[in-house]
């Protein structure tokens, strides 16, 4: 891995180089189409913003090698990354670098909400339309900004889906959980979720009996699980990255507490396949995950475009396709598909397309979403989460009912670890 | 809160707490006989921790046999940072006490090398000794305990035990005391000052080399994770004693079951708050920790 | 005549920018007690750390036995025979009595020879004997004064260098050390004393030498300088 | 001229189980010079910092000008007009000549321009007026000790406490600072100084009182005190009577 | 003998007369550049370089000249953004006046925190300062709301747009950004050179130099240090203020974090504490190699900048204890001649 990284960047540098030398020498037959990516490459979630950027990669890649952007005579698409480090200001400082230096057409980006929502500023101001991939803090689409549009889905869409999938369990089988756990990291994201579960949980007549954030890097979950297991509730909703979700979920393991209707996860580490690398199979058995994109789409999915990225994600990464990657490459499918419609690089023509876009079949929906159109504010209306659980090892959705495949049915209530 | 949940408490607080003694042994070890903080002491067992991945991951390694690796490996390192880093300074300064503040300066800029290269090098993912690796949780009066938890805190007290008896019985160890008490009258007894520096320095990584392959079979590994165990090792030997060994231990252990039994009656947030404030307390009215000598 | 043991010719030394000793003749002959006498800040202990090696060698050269041992490293200039005493208290304090002795036989050449040296550094100092197992920093001035003789005694010297042995101790605890000085030296060994407390040290010396603003103004027998009336001045201003 | 400067009751100080100083009682009158003398470990420094501030008396009073200064801070005995120096010359060393000099100056002028006048006029008090722009630990040993010197007596003290001041110094320069001290008595400065060279002590002080074991053991004119057995006896240890006296 | 690091890194006063050439020309250049400097990524660039130029000279104002490495003095940048954000959204006060109020709570804490922890030496003051910033971070992290204030924890404080409005603190280009950045930076520095010849800076030098001597010569450490560390704190709230109406948007994460901390102290220290110029040429040096860093590897070299940080540290507290200014100045001083003072 570590050679592979530092391949990549010796490449990189040449490249440049290279570029740098053929862009002095002779001019491209078709101008190529310049769109910035601001991502966290390193920091806190650099591993999550490595996982999109291969996905932007891969997509881009692909649209290049089907002979670029048709209504531009073919012009390549030239993806200009950037490194926000996770941190509010350098995201703006390389927006700002981006947009004024690079000259990009349309940015995407920038998966932290602390940076992507003053990024998105500077790119309104800038009149560049910019497409969110990844942040979901609802007030990024409730400025009444012209140029900022989101794919994916806004926080309380995730709280709300988590319990809606509750709702929909205990409707099926005849019984559910009445208390709540909360245990989630205590930055942005996860207070955030944990914020508009609460107030769901509450309109639905859920109590929450723990509510506990965890600062980031744990090295012991040992105190929150003794928590838990005092309170007995009868499900916990978790948002925790990475690191923190493996550690939570190996002790979980490891100390047996027995939660009859199991773990909720909201993504984060789960929807991570490192995570699923790095533990037995067993230890994530029947624990729900809510992702930003439906895991078993692959294996509904005929669009050779999807199929070929999982491939070169796992030539890329050594693992297959997140949602993280995922949304990369929704998000240059919509930006191609804009491109195509704009018929220009021109960023108010493209912001205009991006306003029209009505997206129904192709690699943008690798997400599982069924549409992509922006309303007003630019949320896409049609995101939504799907929700799965771990059978056998197995990712298998759930929720929505209709995404379910035929073979999948839900193992509610969960059987205690003595039983597995 | 029932006796159970408080008796489990304290359990998980001894066996978290004795890992973080152990972890922390090293940091207290160099403070004692160098009088330097060493900021990238968390730098080093996220090192460590690589170096027990890579060679399960590349070599099919049992971890805690990577400790062979491990171990000499920290060591060569931790005496290279001091006899190539280190010692000039100290050598510039040899007509003064060395002082700490450079030093301290010179290993924030280590940390900052150590932990920035390690991004470069492995990236920024998430990693993690797979499944197949499984030493068994069992179960003490209803209360189940971790086998790999229970090795590494064992550990610890195995490794404290055992520094401080070499430090008390054999020649090295006198001549690291003795360093450590009146570095003058050391040389002047014949003692090789510089060698036992950096032999002080390399012993106390070694600890870490160990503690990496003892804790690497069940803690995601990140470039990260040395900032987080560092931080924990200063508020452990700040409490225990800077420069005492049984300090380090009984350092962790007040944390691990601070944090413990805290974290059922608040959130573990205003826990580690309330660590930090003990932390500060200590440095103002007892700098000389739990265990030191005033 | 018999050659010196220790030898130091032209000897330069200081601290950052300032030279304390301005060029230092002396000469220990084999068995003899020497005597470095001069007020306080005259470079007499600045003597005894540059031949030990502590601070730096600017100009000159040390020979001991014959071998140069100026600018060794301290450890190596122990191995080599020359062996300090230091002023004040320079123990481990934390450590107990046996073990400051064990680690003043840290060198090579001591360490086999480990267990009969101490066994006659207890026959000299008894008192360290029966408190083997205390720790330093608890004892008296007197036998924290001892134990410093018996830690250097420890290293085999074949110099040994005392910084003002008698420095805060009460009268009747100079005249034991210093009887137990002068046992020490029918062994083969010479001494290279620092003394304020001239009077004694002068009537035990075979020589001496006095130092003022880091040279040597004076030297002579002990006696020779004992009946010197400028001495007197100069220490008393009479 | 009969008007006293400095009174000390009854001082003590203990560290752990060592007296350090018993029960020391002396006074000071104004424009006097006090030579304190006495053999290595006596407690003289200890009674000196106790003095000047900087250790907290377990027992005992010090007066200074009438006023009760005990266990006061450095920077308050400082400023009630009492200045010391060090034993170990403590220069500011990446600060100049003058630059350290104005320190003292700011005990008591918050003018900058006047503390500069003033500290190059100290300098050449001092004689290092040409070395007025040079960094302090670019000076000599002695030429720092006078430095020290200026420094205190740019706080404008009316006592002056002076530790060791020619210790290491060659005859010629410790003849200097023989005449700098005069120089300074003769602006109307009390001087307590302790001192290892006798030779200097003699001729400078008024009156010189000896420390042994931490009492004081003598009391009076210079020529009278060294010739007190108990003094040649804490000096020269037991057998001090020899011949040639 | 107890001489630290940054005693020995000083030099006081400095070129006086020159010094104060430097420093007008240097601040009369910034001031012209934007006739040059038009496009916005470059204004936005120096408008960073400035910020942290002007934080490094506010860690310096106390810890470069009394020689005590803070690091936690993000803490303080924090309550200047917090108040006059909350003070602004809350109260609708001026940006311009909460910077203020946020300078004032800082300028309290500062106090409060310096007296119990400044005679602490050396790491043991360093560790104290990083436990305090850490309480105060984590602290913040995690409540939503405390006393009827809406802290909204980890997730940040955002600044309604208003537009361009000089009482908002809101612009709608860079250049009055620039200018209100570079004008805080000259007034820190003219606090600097000014403060390096007036009685606090003689008494802050003294205390570094020897703290002894300095108690002996009428100097309350205590007091001096205590007021130097109010103002310091005062100046980097006001830049925590700068930096929220900056980007209409502050966290706790970023904001008070220890990087925060190792950036103003690393560049103080690199450029030359405890010198009025050095944490401006440390900034100068450091920001840019950050940006490029980032610019020319879009992230592939993770961290690279962070290395280069670390080992120019090393660097220059073994090689150049007096940073990097030191021998640009004995370059100035042979070829255009002039006193060493």
């Amino acid at each position: 891995m570590s050679k592979s990284n530092w391949a990549r960047s010796v490449q990189k540098v040449l490249m440049a180089g290279a570029m740098t030398a053929a862009m002095g020498s002779s001019a491209f037959a078709a101008e190529a189409v310049k769109m910035g990516c601001v991502l966290p490459l390193s920091g806190g979630s650099a591993a999550v913003g490595n996982q999109t950027k291969v996905g932007v990669e891969i997509a881009a890649k692909q649209i290049n090698d089907a002979g670029g952007i048709k209504s531009l005579d073919g012009a390549m698409l030239e993806v200009v990354f950037a490194d926000s480090q996770s941190k509010p200001d350098v995201g703006v400082t390389e927006t700002e670098r981006v947009i004024a230096r690079e000259n990009v057409s349309v940015l995407c980006g920038a998966f932290n909400s602390a940076v992507t929502f003053p990024a998105t500023e500077v790119a309104e101001r800038m009149k560049t339309p910019w497409v969110v991939v990844g942040s979901v803090k609802d007030e990024i689409t409730e400025r009444d900004f012209k140029y900022i549009f989101r794919i994916n889905n806004k926080a309380t869409y995730d709280a709300r889906e988590q319990i809606d999938a509750m709702d929909m369990l205990k409707d099926e089988f005849g019984s559910g959980p009445k208390t709540l756990a909360m245990l989630y990291e205590g930055s942005d994201w996860g207070r955030s979720h944990a914020a508009n579960v609460k107030v769901i949980a509450a309109e639905r007549g859920y109590e929450i009996v723990v509510d506990e954030a965890a600062p980031p890097n744990q090295t012991d979950f040992g105190n929150q699980l003794l928590k838990i297991r005092a309170a007995k509730p009868d499900a916990v909703i978790v948002a925790l990255y990475t690191p923190d979700h493996l550690l939570f979920t190996r002790q979980m393991m490891e100390q047996r507490l027995d939660l009859p209707f199991g773990v909720h996860s909201v993504g984060g580490g789960m929807e991570d396949p490192a995570f699923y690398k790095a533990l037995p199979p067993e230890a994530a058995f029947y624990a729900f995950v809510q992702e930003d994109w439906q895991i078993d789409i692959l294996k509904v999915s005929t669009d050779p475009a999807i199929l070929s990225a999982d491939e070169a994600t796992k030539a890329a990464l050594g693992y297959g396709m997140s949602a993280y990657t995922a949304q990369g490459i929704s998000a240059v499918y919509v930006i191609a598909d804009a491109l195509e419609r704009a018929k220009s690089a021109d960023r108010e023509a493209l912001r205009a397309a991006l306003a029209e876009t009505d997206i129904q079949s192709g690699p943008a929906l690798v997400t599982g979403y069924n549409r992509i159109k922006f309303d007003e504010q630019g949320q896409n209306t049609f995101a939504h989460g799907v929700i799965s659980q771990n059978i056998g090892g197995e990712r298998k959705t759930m929720w929505p009912k209709e995404n379910r495949a035929a073979d999948s049915t839900p193992v509610w209530p969960v059987p205690a670890w003595s039983d597995r | 809160m029932d006796a159970f949940i408080l008796s489990y408490a304290v359990v998980n607080g001894l066996l978290q707490g004795a890992i973080y003694g152990g972890v922390a042994l090293g940091l207290s070890l160099i403070f004692g006989v160098l009088r330097v903080v060493n900021f990238a002491h968390g730098s080093f067992l996220m090192l460590s921790l690589y170096i027990s991945f890579w060679c399960w991951s590349l070599f099919g390694m049992d971890p805690y046999l990577s400790a062979l690796i491990n171990i000499p490996a920290m060591f060569a390192l931790g005496y290279m940072v001091q006899s190539v880093i280190i010692a000039p300074l100290i050598k510039r300064e040899s007509a003064m006490v060395v002082e700490p503040l450079s030093a301290l300066l010179l290993t924030a800029g280590v940390f900052l090398v150590m932990d920035n290269a390690a991004l470069m090098a492995f990236g920024p993912d998430v990693r993690a000794l797979q499944a197949g690796y499984y030493v068994p949780t069992i179960v003490v009066g209803g209360i189940p305990i971790s086998g790999q938890r229970l090795i590494a805190a064992l550990a610890a007290f195995a490794v404290a035990g055992g520094i401080s008896y070499w430090l008390r019985h054999s020649d090295m160890g006198r001549a690291i005391r003795a360093t450590a008490q009146n570095r003058d009258a050391a040389a002047m007894s014949g003692i090789n000052v510089s060698s036992v520096y950096a032999m002080t320095f390399g012993l106390g990584c070694s600890v870490l080399g160990l503690f990496g392959a003892l804790i690497a079979p069940f803690l995601p590994i990140s470039p990260a994770i040395g900032l987080a165990f560092g931080i924990k090792s200063f508020i452990v030997v700040v409490l225990g004693g800077l420069g005492s060994i049984s300090g380090a231990i009984v350092g962790g252990i007040v944390i691990g079951v601070f944090e413990a039994v805290a974290s059922q009656f608040v959130t573990a947030t205003s826990a580690s708050i309330g660590s930090l404030v003990l932390f500060i307390l200590i440095l103002i009215f007892r700098p000389q920790g739990i265990m030191g000598r005033a | 005549m018999t050659s010196p043991v220790l030898e130091t010719v032209g000897v330069r030394a200081g601290y950052g920018d300032i030279e304390i000793l301005r060029g230092i003749d002396i000469v220990l002959p084999p068995k003899s007690i020497v005597a470095l006498i001069g007020a306080n800040g005259a470079g007499k202990t600045t003597l005894l750390k540059t031949i030990s090696g502590l601070l730096p060698l600017r100009a000159g050269k040390i020979a001991l036995n014959g071998e140069q041992i100026g600018g060794m490293m301290p450890h190596k200039v122990v191995e080599a025979g020359f062996v300090q005493s230091p002023e004040g208290k320079q123990l481990f304090p934390d450590m107990t009595i046996v073990e400051n002795l064990m680690v003043g036989a840290h060198s090579k050449r001591a360490r086999g020879r480990r267990e009969e040296t101490m066994e006659e550094v207890f026959e000299l100092f008894p008192i360290l004997h029966e408190r083997a197992k205390q720790r330093a920093g608890t004892m008296s001035g007197g036998q924290q004064q001892m134990l410093a003789v018996g830690r250097a005694l420890m290293a085999l010297p074949r110099v040994l260098a005392l910084d003002e042995p008698s420095l805060g101790l009460a009268p009747i605890m100079v005249s034991r050390l210093m009887d137990s000085i002068e046992k020490v030296r029918h062994r083969d060994l010479s001494i290279l004393i620092i003394e304020q407390n001239i009077f004694q040290v002068l009537k035990m010396a075979d020589h001496a030498y006095v130092l003022e603003n880091g040279e040597i103004t004076k030297q002579g027998s002990g006696s020779e300088l004992l009946a010197d009336p400028h001495l007197r001045s100069t220490y008393l201003g009479l | 001229m009969s008007e006293e400067i400095l009174r000390v009751q009854g001082l003590s100080k203990w560290f752990g189980g060592l007296q350090a100083v018993k029960d020391v009682n002396f006074s000071m009158q104004r424009g006097e010079i006090l030579g304190l003398i006495g053999p290595n470990g006596a407690g003289k420094t200890t009674a000196f910092n106790m003095i000047a501030g900087f250790l907290k008396p377990n027992s005992g009073s010090v007066h200074f000008a009438g006023k009760d200064m005990t266990g006061h801070k450095p920077w308050d005995v400082c400023r009630a007009g009492v200045a010391r120096t060090f034993q170990l010359s403590k220069p500011f060393g990446d600060m100049n000549v003058v630059e350290n000099l104005m320190v003292g100056g700011f005990a008591r002028h918050t003018d900058r321009s006047r503390n500069e006048a003033r500290a190059f006029e100290i300098a050449e008090f001092l004689g290092l007026g040409d070395r007025a722009r040079s960094e302090a630990q670019s000076l000599t040993a002695f030429d720092r000790r006078k430095l020290e010197l200026g420094r205190a007596l740019c706080t404008e003290p009316q006592l002056l406490l002076m530790d060791e001041v020619v210790a290491g110094a060659t005859p010629s320069e410790a003849e200097e600072m023989v005449q700098l001290v005069r120089k300074v008595r003769d602006r109307g400065v009390s001087i307590l100084i302790v001192e290892h060279v006798m030779k200097v002590i003699m001729s400078l002080s008024d009156r010189v009182i000896v420390f042994d074991h931490g009492e004081l053991i003598a009391d009076g004119k210079p020529a009278d005190v060294v010739s007190r057995p108990e003094v040649l006896k804490a000096y020269f240890g037991e057998n001090y009577d020899i011949a040639g006296a | 003998m107890k001489t630290t690091i940054a005693a020995k890194s000083t030099r006081s006063g400095g070129l006086r007369l020159n010094q104060t050439t430097v420093l007008v020309t240097i601040l009369l250049v910034l001031a012209l550049a934007p006739i040059v400097v038009t496009d916005s990524f470059t204004l936005h660039s120096m408008i960073m370089v400035l910020f942290f130029a002007y934080m490094a000279t506010s860690w310096n104002f106390v810890c470069g000249y009394v020689g005590q490495l803070s690091l936690g003095h993000a803490m303080f940048n924090g309550m200047g953004g917090y108040v006059s954000v909350l003070m602004f959204t809350q109260l609708g006060l001026s940006p311009w006046l909460g910077m203020l109020f946020g300078g004032v709570l800082a300028m309290v804490t500062a106090v409060l925190i310096g007296l119990p922890t400044f005679r602490l030496k050396g790491p043991y003051f360093t560790l104290t300062m990083i436990a305090f910033a850490e309480i105060v971070r984590i602290w913040i992290e995690n409540t939503n709301e405390f006393a009827g204030i809406p802290l909204k924890g980890a997730e940040g404080l955002i600044v309604p747009n208003r537009g361009d409005d000089f009482w908002a603190f809101q612009f709608s280009t860079k250049l009055p950004y620039y200018y209100i950045i570079l004008s805080f930076l000259a007034v820190a520095l003219v606090a600097t050179a000014w403060m390096e010849r007036s009685k606090l800076g003689f008494c802050l030098k003294a205390i570094r130099g020897d703290r002894d001597a300095a108690e002996a010569l009428g100097v309350n450490p205590t007091f001096y240090t205590s007021l130097a560390f109010a103002i310091s704190a005062f100046m980097t709230a006001i830049g925590g203020s700068f930096y929220a109406q900056f980007f209409r948007y502050i966290n706790p994460e970023r904001s008070m974090g220890l990087e925060l901390s190792i950036d103003m102290a690393v560049m103080s220290i690199i450029g030359g504490q405890g010198t009025v110029l050095g944490p401006l040429l440390g900034a100068a040096i450091l920001t840019p190699i950050a940006e490029i860093a980032r610019g020319e590897f879009g992230g592939g070299l993770l961290g690279l900048h962070l290395v280069v940080y670390g080992l120019a540290l090393m660097l220059c507290v073994l090689y150049f204890p007096k940073g990097a200014i030191e021998p640009i100045r004995k370059l100035c001083l042979r070829y255009f001649g002039g006193n060493e003072r």
